[in-house]
């Protein structure tokens, strides 16, 4: 199995894609899942989490199969 | 009670019209119905604004519109709710968003269609990118009003 | 800027729809508008409501909802507002009234057009006479919300 | 000349007419307006005033050719 990374907007195209297929082993929360995928790259400021299509913290537990998504602040409406 | 994101032109008056008829139709309990409708302006922070594409999270955001609904449900005593939202390319005058509440008065129904409407602009997952004259720019923060 | 008093059947979206057609063809002005409207309900005060008579003041309903309209438009950045209010015979179910405002932001159109309502409710002089199962009544007073 | 009185919805079903018209003589206020019209009845309590089709009090001044009008509280919308 393995942990599904989005990013969304703004983030999306820093990074230049719009996620990542991660090896679950080793990964607890959100942040493990931002660090192993972006090496030392800092998380923008602001960015906002969700866990399984849910607002989460960074700290927040995932497990393998979770759906984890990192995103700028929304401006829709 | 129904939320729908929609890519293709929503036509606010019309969408009411018919879920009016469809919900309804030889009902007379609604007392009052409050709605917004957010438009797409050809100004922002003072630049000239040619199209817009409204990226979203899809999933997340059918689930985040459901939730706002069921929680507005808990807190007002509502008859029906409607949330429309467009994803997409959109040009200046495009309505980009519609929220609809329905209940036997009018405070609850004032009520829960702006806390709908701030709650939907402070959390749900839409990102604006403007098309300007030169170039393009993500919309980095909601006007707060 | 409009208001009127119908003596036919109000229709509250295809009058928006008309009124949008109108005011802002081509214009992509107003990002956002607040819509308010009230509905002849089959029950009032427990019990059930067959018709409704509504009587006006001619020349002072019209003279007070432009006062309305011009004073709202002196407290908030408006673009248009439209303001309908049936008079007559009304079944259960028949619109009553309609309250729409457009402005460029949607703090504005929420506030101005809640404002108008409530001050509508208070001082416009309608009265609503209710038919009952077994004669009428006056309606004494209006529902605070 | 002579001035206009009105009464509407539960008023005007009380007093079983529409409305008055008076000789301005004497008549300085609505209240007077009210007496000349009515006799000894009681204005009832919560009744609305206008002149001239604008909120006014019992106490403010009219002038030959004004409109009075008295009313319920309203109950539209």
């Amino acid at each position: 199995m393995s942990i599904s990374v989005r990013y969304f907007a703004r983030l999306r195209e820093q990074l230049g894609r719009s996620g990542d297929e991660l090896d679950a082993e080793g990964i607890r929360t959100p942040a493990d899942a931002w660090a192993r995928a972006n090496g030392g790259d800092t998380l923008p400021a602001n960015t906002l989490v969700a866990v399984n299509q849910d607002y989460a913290s960074l700290d927040s537990t995932v497990r393998d199969g979770d759906e984890i998504a990192f995103f700028p602040p929304v401006t829709g409406g | 009670m129904t939320s729908r994101i929609l890519t293709t032109p929503l036509e606010p008056w019309a969408a009411l019209a018919d879920f009016e008829r469809q919900r309804f139709a030889g009902s007379a309990a609604h007392g009052a119905s409050a709605v917004f409708v957010g438009t797409m302006r050809d100004l922002n922070e003072g630049d000239e604004v040619h199209g817009m594409i409204l990226e979203h999270y899809p999933g997340m955001t059918d689930g985040y519109l459901e939730r706002l609904r069921e929680e507005a449900a808990k807190r007002w005593e509502l008859l029906e709710t409607l949330v429309l939202h467009r994803v997409g390319e959109l040009n200046p005058g495009d309505p980009i968003v519609l929220v609809a509440v329905w209940s036997a008065h009018r405070t609850a129904a004032f009520d829960a269609c702006r806390w709908i409407m701030e709650e939907l602009k402070s959390r749900a997952p839409f990102w604006k990118r403007e098309t300007l004259a030169q170039g393009s720019r993500w919309v980095e923060h909601n006007t707060p009003g």
